[in-house]
């Protein structure tokens, strides 16, 4: 499997952020996305997600077969938010987005295991901390398969022990050959890893100063 | 589906009391209208129908922009848009409408039968009313929900929604109360009406989520 | 007689909502001592009293 | 300067919930065997007296009607007490009282409701008029939901304190108000055909059980009240508990992975 953008530009509000960015990522490679606030990191995430349109350039999925016939379908995104409902409990949370996603893996109490919350799931969304409820989230992209993860500033909220358990979750990834693109900042352990630079652009002038939605 | 349906009726319960202010509401302006035209009984049944039917409507538009400015603050909007191969998203907009509706309008739709005996109105009057009320009330939140779609990235749609709505469900407040009162007025028929207020909802039923999907792909 | 139902209904109504009434507070009260011993037995134990019925 | 003293201390242990909670056990079977007796013993005289000669049977609705509506005025004037003590003195148990007692005075609001308008079709052959105590009391009943959603709506408990502590108290202010304009809007438009609900005077025979029955279902709204309070104290522990459970599981964590 193989996820390819060719000359791929992306704006927002009628603004073009970035241009001609080309990459490709096979199956268990994974490619950071890095560059300075307003760089565009996050739009170029939400036009491989198929949330927004790009500008211009194409973007393809090849060799997901039937199953997976394009990006969108393919994909687990894991946004700036965590898409929780605070009043319900953890483990309703993810046992709603395992029926909802489908592709069962793991089952809930196992993946939050894995992301160290077995004690807490009986525990309504809302009490959680911020570096709880990150976790959870990533709970998420264990109970149903997909094989490509997008993932937006993952660690953020994150303290160094999860940091940790993430890198060991997405190399465990990659080894049964998924593909990551995550936008970061920050190391995440990932030994490696292709690095797409973003930010440097064309008309040698900065890129503009913008708030992460 | 069933998921989704059963999250969302579970969160319209448990999360805050939005099913409680809409009766509230729907109990107080009906309240306060005897205090405007005066106690008089027969006007009152006269009235009744029409003042139930707006009743209703104004009250089921109330926690109509939350529908999906909830799911798009803490980023499950994104989720159900991406999902979209799996699930088309205009059926899973039917069933957040389904599930609005069946935790805060049909507690709506069982108050209807009481307020109408502060209104004054005869058994065969409050039967209709409620009747219809409960055919008539899904179209609203069809519409509704198109109205919700397109001001899910307004930080305060709130009123924009209503302005919206109000327009678009006039027929089926027509509709609505001419059947209840053709229940009860000799001349008037009673089924004409209802089988178009019927028809209506079906018809908003496919309208309303094709366009709200249609406003939710388009709102970033 | 035709008003003795009337009487009958006022009383049953009553009998049945106060009845109601009292049955969702014994039921909630149960709810929450079982979910203070479930929390007990997960091991959570309360600081003090007093700080938290205030909170 | 010692009785202030002595009656803080005492407000101050009362402010203990443990405490309270075992003062509560202990009273209520108490409480709750007086109402069933007391309320036994009224309604029984009740129906052993003899019929109105004008109202007939139904009569015996005003047995619990007027009892009914006379705690839908104390729980209301409790509640904005309660009020007073949250806003005022900070004390933690009002507004645990004021919150338990809402659903309980709508219900018994609901009730006065009810049975004034099943005594009333019989009198005025339809279920409701607009007369100027009915209407009165549904706008409390009004007021009552209002306050039950506001204290439902926020999560924080004491922002959620506040806000129905400010609205039972403009509530309260506000009664006599509507009172007065609904008694000024209904003789404008009253018509003659309506009986008075408050009608001839109560004879002493009817009186009695009237009293009895009236301090019955006070007792009885007491005991019910408690029992809701203890419910709300023990709803609050559990969250307060939640929320440690959920601090404590970080702490274990870094705990394992130090060791």
């Amino acid at each position: 499997m193989r996820l390819a953008a060719e000359a791929l530009s992306g704006e927002r509000g009628g603004e073009v952020i970035f241009s001609d960015t080309s990459f490709a990522v096979a199956s268990g490679e994974a490619l950071l996305v890095k560059g300075p606030n307003g760089a565009g990191k996050t739009t170029l995430l939400r036009i491989l997600a198929g949330l927004l349109r790009p500008a211009a350039g194409r973007l393809a999925l090849t060799g997901g077969g039937e199953q997976w016939p394009d990006i969108r379908a393919a994909c687990h995104y894991l946004g700036h938010f965590n898409a929780m409902k605070t009043a319900l409990t953890v483990e309703e949370n993810l046992v709603f987005w395992q029926r909802f996603l489908g592709q069962a893996q793991t089952t809930v109490s196992e993946a939050l295991e894995t992301v160290g919350l077995e004690d807490i799931g009986y525990l309504p969304f809302g009490y959680l901390s911020t570096g709880q409820r990150r976790r959870a989230a990533i709970a998420r992209l264990l109970v149903s398969h997909r094989p490509v993860w997008l993932l937006d500033e993952p660690t953020a909220g994150l303290d160094r022990a999860s940091e940790g358990r993430f890198a060991e979750l997405m190399r465990g990834h990659l080894r049964e050959g998924g593909m990551i693109v995550a936008a970061t900042h920050l190391p995440l352990g990932l030994e490696g890893a292709r690095e797409l630079a973003m930010g440097a652009r064309r008309d040698g002038h900065d890129a503009p100063i913008r708030s992460t939605p | 589906m069933l998921a989704l349906y059963v999250r969302e009726v579970r969160l319209g319960i448990r999360a805050g009391s939005g099913a409680l202010t809409g009766v509230l509401f729907f109990l107080a302006v009906v309240a306060v209208i005897p205090f405007g035209v005066g106690p008089d009984l027969n006007l009152l049944a006269r009235i009744g129908p029409a003042i139930l039917w707006i009743g209703a409507l104004l009250a089921s538009l109330l926690g109509l922009e939350r529908l999906f400015q909830a799911d798009r603050e803490d980023g499950s909007l994104d989720l159900m848009l991406i999902a979209d191969g799996r699930h088309m998203l205009a059926l899973t907009v039917f069933v957040k409408c389904l599930a609005h509706w069946t935790a805060n309008v049909l507690p709506l739709v069982a108050v209807a039968p009481l307020l109408g005996l502060f209104m004054n109105m005869p058994p065969a009057g409050l039967a209709a009313a409620t009747l219809t009320l409960l055919v008539g009330t899904p179209a609203i939140t069809f519409i509704g929900a198109v109205g919700a779609a397109l001001v899910v990235a307004l930080p305060r749609g709130g009123l924009l929604v209503s302005v919206l709505i109000l327009p678009l469900s006039i027929p089926v407040l027509i509709f609505g109360v001419a059947a209840s009162r053709g229940a009860v007025a000799e001349p008037d028929p009673f089924l004409p009406a209802f089988l178009i207020l019927l028809a209506l909802t079906l018809f908003f039923a496919v309208i309303g989520p094709a366009a709200a999907a249609l406003a939710l792909r388009n709102a970033d | 007689m035709m008003h003795m139902a009337y009487v009958v209904a006022a009383y049953a109504i009553s009998a049945f909502a106060i009845g109601g009434l009292a049955a969702w507070i014994l039921l909630d009260q149960k709810a929450q001592k079982r979910a203070l011993r479930e929390l007990e037995e997960r091991g959570v134990r309360r600081r003090s009293a007093r700080t938290e019925a205030a909170g | 300067m010692s009785e202030t003293a002595n009656l803080t201390a005492r407000l101050t242990a009362l402010a203990n919930p443990t405490r309270f909670l075992a003062l509560a056990g202990s009273l209520l079977p108490w409480l709750g065997g007086a109402a069933v007796l007391v309320l036994v013993v009224g309604l029984g005289m009740a129906f052993a007296a003899p019929e109105d000669y004008q109202q007939g049977i139904t009569v015996r609705i005003m047995y619990i009607h007027v009892p009914f509506a006379w705690l839908a005025m104390f729980c209301y004037t409790l509640m904005a007490a309660s009020a007073l003590g949250t806003l005022v003195w900070r004390h933690p148990l009002a507004d645990v009282a004021l919150k338990a007692a809402a659903p309980i005075g709508a219900v018994f609001t609901a009730l006065a409701l009810v049975t004034g308008s099943i005594w009333g079709k019989p009198m005025w052959g339809t279920w409701w008029v607009w007369d100027a105590r009915l209407t009165s009391v549904f706008v409390l009943f009004l007021m009552y939901l209002g306050i039950i959603a506001l204290t439902r709506a926020l999560d924080d408990q004491s922002r959620a304190a506040r806000a129905a502590a400010i609205l039972t108290l403009v509530g309260f202010i506000n009664i006599p108000i509507i009172k007065f304009s609904v008694d000024w809007w209904n003789t404008l438009h009253q018509p003659a055909s309506v009986f008075r609900l408050d009608g001839p005077t109560i004879h002493p025979s009817l009186l009695w059980p009237l009293l009895i029955s009236a301090v019955g279902f006070t007792l009885l709204f007491l005991a019910l009240h408690l029992m809701a309070m203890r419910a709300e104290i023990w709803r609050r522990r559990v969250s307060a508990m939640r929320r440690m459970s959920a601090r404590a599981a970080e702490g274990k964590l870094a705990e394992g992975r130090a060791s």
